[in-house]
């Protein structure tokens, strides 16, 4: 391994780490905004999900792994999702008192 | 009858076994996503209460130990690239730093944990609710919180607990990894223990991820 | 001396040094030890729940009127709770992936064991501990909450005290099950990566034979969908400790709920149940027809979409809990979907037959009654997905003929099947077939007579869970028939068994590698098998089913590269 | 006679012919499958055919069974939801008939008040269509009546959240069984009751008796008629059999034993401990009994009345 990839790998981790900060602290400031109860969820949940990428791809490598890593995890959300969405196919639907 | 050395054990494959060990992940992931669908489900039919109960928690707290983990993970990182790089002593003064993290972090939890139940927010509470308002765990005068902040609190402390109980779990893992690092059982040719054990403490990072927004912040 | 490893199984073994007879079982690290080990298991806790069955039958023989009583009324429930605990969580979901695939799965891609062999033994061990706990909870007191565990009876009903203590027996059976769901997690782990890492040379996906394909769409099921229902049950653990109130509706939490988390899991697990058994049929029918499976690509892909669609209908078990009339008319017009992959594989499974040359071994006279069997079962899936006759017939004793028809008539009849198709391979000894033919004859006429009745009771509004019924004329005489029908099934189980332990023990010594004339790899080892599988590398050149190209190399004397033993 | 099972309500139509539609298609699928594999193992047995062919599929016949299955299926699911659909939508006019579970009983409340339980059963004028509330006091119950092809699940909902529902409209006068289909513990296959279907002119006839005949034993006997009204007599008879609880007859004066907090106690029973048995059923639980019983809504008036009546049963 050469002295150029040595640095780069730990300037890598670095980088990401300063953004996965930045998105928290984003997050913090966002949650102040007023934009009502769905639109604060949906920022906050599409920040997390941003960081949770990073650390996905760059902490747990999946960015040197093959296809098939990428095709599981593909898997898995598209199962998650599927359990969410089709559970609140009843819960949005309640008809309440 | 005589004895054989498994044949597997001979050609290790270690891009299966990280498969593997990234299918467990995956267990993991659903273990809480049930919690999370029980969170969301609760959270659209009790949205005041949820929010009223957030409030109550502290997100300076919150912040301050996501930003721990998330250093933790970046120490983990680090560890694991220095040890490919056969920076033994370098790898295990970071794997170090990264239990101190994970220490820290179950520290002001405990803190966060310990004020809660002084203020009677959860069991007492349950209890009280179980028993009628006449409980002898309420002190005199103390107000029933509504079913729906019961409901956050339990969640709370059960999805809060269970990541905990997975930082303990990461945390004794990496102990032990330091323990074979010394022994040189775990080195720059054998990375796999040290790398696996990343991903799960990662992992346990990405699920605070979510935890930190849904219970601090959407107040 | 001859190589350790060139020896059975049964003579060498992987076990630590120190250890023979039964321990060299209990630490051994070979797939094929651990896949009989789960055999034993499980048939002893099965036996058990057929008892169970048996005197459930026996009980509904005469109505309330006559004080007929074989079961006391305060342990019906708890009857019934056990017999499903056994016969799902510790007999059909772990029941084929665990004992055949465990052995034949490596076999039948060319390994030399799965992926992660001591992952494989803890396994096995988790599977113990959670059946002995399962078990030992019915002895300390018992749950009467059903399968379903739907609270808040659950996290509302007492248990005894035992010598003062208050023993949460039910709490108990909840931890057992989430523990065994945790042993077949691993198993479904261990699988997919064995698969998709481990398959010898030139052996493609589409290569694979197609037990190994219906293994691998079952594993995913274990994989993503067990954790939901383990957490979902400690829930209510955590609920009967600690009053947070997840699920009960006085402290704020919704019932429902827990049917969604349950479902999740619990609807996916029986197909969990099924595709292996279905692999087996598809590796058992054209062996007997000596012809290539039908339209092999689409019950590969069937497998797996039956998998996939499976995850999306769990909410039709719950018509009737007063969900969104949305979500209600959405699951059941996702449940459609699941017919037709499965309409495909049971169309080609016929067509297989056709112009076949068919010989009517045991395994595939219990292939046939599987296609049977099943097809009634999934018909009557039917009504059950269609909401106006589900409303009419949830919870009655047409849904318990129909998962009888599925679980029992298919599953297990797929896997009897699958263990009269592999006795020989697995122990080196041949069963009587005559006997086994007279056990299926029994069988399958008495299984058909008990559960058909309760179809019909079902219809006739016989609810479910009922430990007696009133003087009906009509619930009297079918359910008569019904337990007569119980009679007939049992004489033809006992037969079953003992036709295995007559050929284990006294069956005649073979070491026939084919004795069926299988196209496909397992049956290119010695039998039983060595303790590494295969002497060499092998290269596979043909598709699985290609009988045709296989006749020619039995011909030339070399069958898919495998040398002969 | 009625059978349960005959057909007796609007929904009949729409469920029945779902379930022949069903039928029929299954029994073409199942004919035709097993008629295959009869012909074949007898036209292809080894004996007979002793070379099989190598044929490896058909696509276009696999189209085939992909397409007309689908379209079988989507036959079946129209129709399912037509009569769900019905199911689920209550006509305007409906007369409300309350209806609560526990364990293991049924309670209906009539719109001018008038309360009967299982012993009695409901009764209902044919050809109205009858709104039913759900209510359940402790665990899941489900009100399925067979003959109505009407089931749903009476499922204990949050403070604040609204019970399920469910309507039928009678089309035969008869009685009917009323059976709980959802486990709900050890007397789960006791819970069961009736529907009395009459005529209109009949079912007022019905109520106006019944409500005068509760009025005049309020009047007379305010304890007897409590213990019908509210159910009571569901667990306890008044002719010493033992049922899920103690009879009440003789029990006034009578020496038991009971478990308090584990500890067993003889007591007498005098009105203190009958108030405390109706009030606080958990409190006290009689010896060789489960402890079943529910705490029921009753005023310090209905109370002393049920005491009464229970005295009047010792003498
Ligand atoms: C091995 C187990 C197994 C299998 C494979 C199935 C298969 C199916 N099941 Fe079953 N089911 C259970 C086990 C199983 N089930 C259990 C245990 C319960 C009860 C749990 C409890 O409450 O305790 C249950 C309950 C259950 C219910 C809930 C009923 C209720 O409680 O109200 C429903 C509702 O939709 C249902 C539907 C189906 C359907 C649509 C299929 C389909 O997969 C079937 C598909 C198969 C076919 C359709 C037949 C073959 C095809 C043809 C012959 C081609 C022609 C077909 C057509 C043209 C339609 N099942
Ligand atoms: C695999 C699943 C399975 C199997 C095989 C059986 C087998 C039997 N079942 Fe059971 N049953 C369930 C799963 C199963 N059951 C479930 C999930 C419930 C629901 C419980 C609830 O409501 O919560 C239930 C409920 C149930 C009831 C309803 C209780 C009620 O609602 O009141 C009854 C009533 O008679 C009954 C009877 C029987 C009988 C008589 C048998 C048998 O005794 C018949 C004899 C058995 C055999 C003949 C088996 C032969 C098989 C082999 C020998 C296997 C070989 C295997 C290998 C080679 C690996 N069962
Ligand atoms: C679900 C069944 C059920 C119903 C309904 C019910 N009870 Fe009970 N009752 C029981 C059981 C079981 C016991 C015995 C256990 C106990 O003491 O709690 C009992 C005990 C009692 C006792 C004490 C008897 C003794 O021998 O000491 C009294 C008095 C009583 N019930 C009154 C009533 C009255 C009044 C009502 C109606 C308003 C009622 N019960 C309704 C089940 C029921
Ligand atoms: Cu109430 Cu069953
Ligand atoms: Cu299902």
């Amino acid at each position: 391994m050469n002295t150029h990839e040595q640095t780069q790998s730990f300037r890598l981790p670095i980088l990401v780490f300063a953004g996965l900060i930045v998105l928290t602290v984003l997050t913090v400031l966002l949650s102040g905004l007023d934009v009502g109860n769905m639109g604060a969820l949906l920022i906050a949940m599409s920040l997390a999900s941003i960081k949770a990428s990073l650390v996905l791809y760059y902490f747990m490598h999946l960015n040197h792994e093959p296809l098939i890593f990428k095709l599981f995890l593909g898997v898995a959300f598209l199962t998650l999702l599927v359990i969410f969405v089709l559970t609140f196919s009843d819960y949005s639907f309640r008809v309440i008192a | 009858m005589s004895e054989l050395a498994h044949p597997i054990e001979h050609h290790h494959d270690e891009e299966g076994t990280r498969l593997g060990f990234w299918l467990f992940l995956y267990t993991e992931l659903f273990l809480f996503a049930a919690f999370f669908l029980v969170y969301a489900v609760y959270r659209s039919s009790h949205l005041e209460d949820f929010k009223l109960a957030a409030e109550s928690l502290n997100t300076g707290i919150g912040a301050v130990n996501t930003v721990i983990l998330l250093t933790s993970s970046l120490t983990m990182v680090l560890s694991l690239d220095a040890l490919k790089k056969g920076a033994i002593k370098a790898a295990k003064v970071l794997l170090m730093v990264t239990i101190a993290l994970g220490a820290a972090f179950l520290v002001i939890k405990s803190f966060e944990w310990g004020a809660k139940f002084e203020h009677h927010l959860f069991l007492q509470t349950a209890k009280g609710i179980a028993a009628g308002h006449g409980s002898p765990l309420l002190t005199p005068g103390e107000e029933m919180l509504p079913v729906g902040q019961v409901l956050f609190y339990g969640l709370y402390f059960i999805m809060t607990g269970t990541h905990a109980l997975h930082i303990i779990i990461g945390g004794i893992w990496m102990l032990v990894v330091l323990f074979w690092m010394s022994k040189g059982s775990i080195n720059q040719e054998k990375p796999g223990v040290l790398e696996r054990c990343g991903l799960y403490w990662h992992l346990v990072d990405v699920i605070w991820i979510f935890l930190f927004p849904l219970y601090y912040l959407v107040a | 001396m001859e190589n350790a490893a060139s020896q059975s199984y049964l003579n060498s073994h992987t076990s630590p040094k120190w250890t023979t007879g039964f321990m060299s079982w209990f630490m051994s690290t070979d797939h094929k030890r651990i896949g009989i080990m789960y055999a034993f298991a499980m048939f002893s806790f099965f036996f058990a729940a057929v008892l169970l069955g048996f005197l459930m039958k026996l009980q509904k023989m005469y109505p309330a009127s006559s004080g007929w009583e074989i079961i006391p009324v305060e342990m019906y429930g708890s009857f019934f709770t056990l017999h499903a605990i056994i016969m799902i969580f510790l007999f059909i979901v772990p029941g084929a992936p665990a004992v055949l695939g465990n052995f034949f799965l490596p076999l039948q891609i060319g390994a030399k064991d799965v992926a992660f062999p001591r992952v494989n033994l803890l396994s096995f061990w988790l599977y113990l501990l959670g059946a002995i706990m399962a078990v030992t909870g019915v002895l300390l007191g018992g749950a009467d909450t059903g399968w379903t565990f739907t609270p808040p009876y659950s996290i509302n009903t007492k248990t005894i005290s035992i010598f003062g203590i208050a023993f949460d027996s039910i709490s108990w059976m909840l931890t057992a099950a989430f523990i065994l769901g945790w042993g077949t997690i691993l198993t479904g782990i261990n699988f997919i990566v064995t698969i998709h890492r481990m398959r010898t040379k030139g052996m493609g996906y589409f290569k694979m034979p197609l037990f190994t394909w219906s293994i691998y769409a079952t594993s995913w099921l274990q994989v993503l969908a067990t954790p939901v229902v383990g957490i979902t049950l400690l829930m209510i653990v955590i609920e009967r400790i600690v009053p947070v109130g997840f699920f009960d509706p006085a402290k704020g939490g919704d019932p429902v709920l827990f049917q969604h988390l349950f479902w999740i899991y619990s609807h996916p697990a029986v197909y969990i149940m099924i595709l292996p058994s279905m692999g087996l049929v598809s590796e058992i029918i054209p062996t007997n027809s000596q012809k290539p499976i039908f339209g092999y690509k689409s019950i590969a892909i069937a497998s797996c979409s039956i998998a996939g669609v499976g995850y999306l209908i769990w909410a039709h078990h719950m018509f009737t809990t007063g969900m969104s009339d949305f979500a209600a008319i959405l699951f059941s017009f996702l449940t459609f979907f699941v017919a037709i992959p499965t309409a495909i594989k049971v169309f080609n499974w016929t067509a297989t037959l056709y112009k076949g040359s068919i010989a009517l071994t045991p395994a595939m006279l219990f292939a046939l009654a599987f296609i049977f069997n099943f097809s009634i079962g999934g018909l009557t899936g039917m009504f059950l997905g269609s909401l106006s006759t589900d409303i009419h017939l949830h919870d009655t004793d047409f849904i318990v003929a129909h998962f009888h028809y599925t679980m029992f008539g298919g599953a297990a009849f797929g896997l009897i099947g699958g263990v009269f198709h592999y006795f020989s391979k697995m122990s080196g000894k041949m069963y009587s077939i005559k006997w086994a033919k007279i056990g299926w004859g029994f069988m399958f006429i008495g299984f058909n007579s008990l559960y058909f009745p309760m179809l019909l009771l079902g219809y006739y509004g016989m609810p479910r869970r009922y430990h007696t019924y009133p003087d009906i004329p009509i619930f009297n005489q079918l359910q008569m028939i019904s337990t007569v029908g119980s009679w007939i099934l049992v004489t033809g189980v006992i037969i079953v068994l003992w036709v295995w332990l007559h050929g284990l023990f006294r069956g005649k010594q073979t070491t026939e590698q084919n004795p069926w004339n299988s196209s496909t790899l397992e049956w290119q080892t010695a039998t039983p098998p060595t303790l590494f599988n295969f002497e060499e590398e092998l290269e596979i050149t043909r598709d699985p089913y290609d009988y045709e190209a296989f006749r020619g190399e039995v011909k030339a004397g070399t069958s898919i590269g495998a040398d002969h033993v | 006679m009625n059978v349960n099972y005959n057909p007796a309500s609007v929904f009949n139509q729409d469920v029945d012919f779902s379930f022949y539609l069903i039928f029929m298609i299954s029994i073409l699928c199942l004919v035709g499958i097993t008629g295959f594999m009869v012909f074949s193992i007898i036209k292809y047995n080894r004996k007979n055919n002793p070379k099989p062919s190598n044929l490896e599929g058909h696509t276009g016949l696999e189209i085939v069974w992909t397409i007309i299955p689908t379209i079988l299926v989507m036959f079946i699911f129209y129709f399912g939801v037509q009569g769900f659909l019905k199911m689920r939508n209550v006509p305007e006019d409906a007369m409300e008939i309350k209806v609560e579970a526990g364990m293991w009983w049924w309670k209906f409340t009539y719109p001018n008040g008038l309360e009967q339980s299982t012993a009695q059963g409901m009764t209902v004028p044919a050809d109205t269509p009858i709104y039913l509330p759900l209510h359940s006091v402790d665990v899941v119950h489900s009100f399925y009546v067979p003959a109505f092809r009407v089931k749903m699940d009476v499922v204990p909902k949050p403070a604040g959240v609204k019970d399920n529902y469910t309507w039928f409209e009678a089309s035969q006068i008869g009685s009917f069984d009323l059976f709980c289909a959802e486990y709900c513990g050890v007397n789960h296959a006791q819970m069961i009751s009736k529907v009395h279907v009459l005529t209109k002119p009949d079912y007022q006839a019905w109520l106006d008796q019944q409500t005068a005949d509760h009025e005049k034993l309020l009047a007379k006997n305010p304890g007897k008629a409590l213990t019908i009204s509210k159910g009571c007599i569901a667990c306890h008879s008044t002719d010493g059999t033992k049922l899920i609880g103690p009879s009440f007859k003789g029990l006034f004066g009578k020496t038991e034993t009971v478990v308090t907090d584990g500890v067993d106690r003889e007591i007498t029973v005098d009105e203190a401990y009958l108030k405390r048995s109706i009030m606080e059923p958990a409190k006290d639980i009689v010896k060789g009994y489960q402890p079943l019983m529910p705490p029921l809504p009753l005023t310090a008036e209905e109370v002393a009345a049920i005491i009464e009546h229970i005295k009047e049963l010792s003498e």
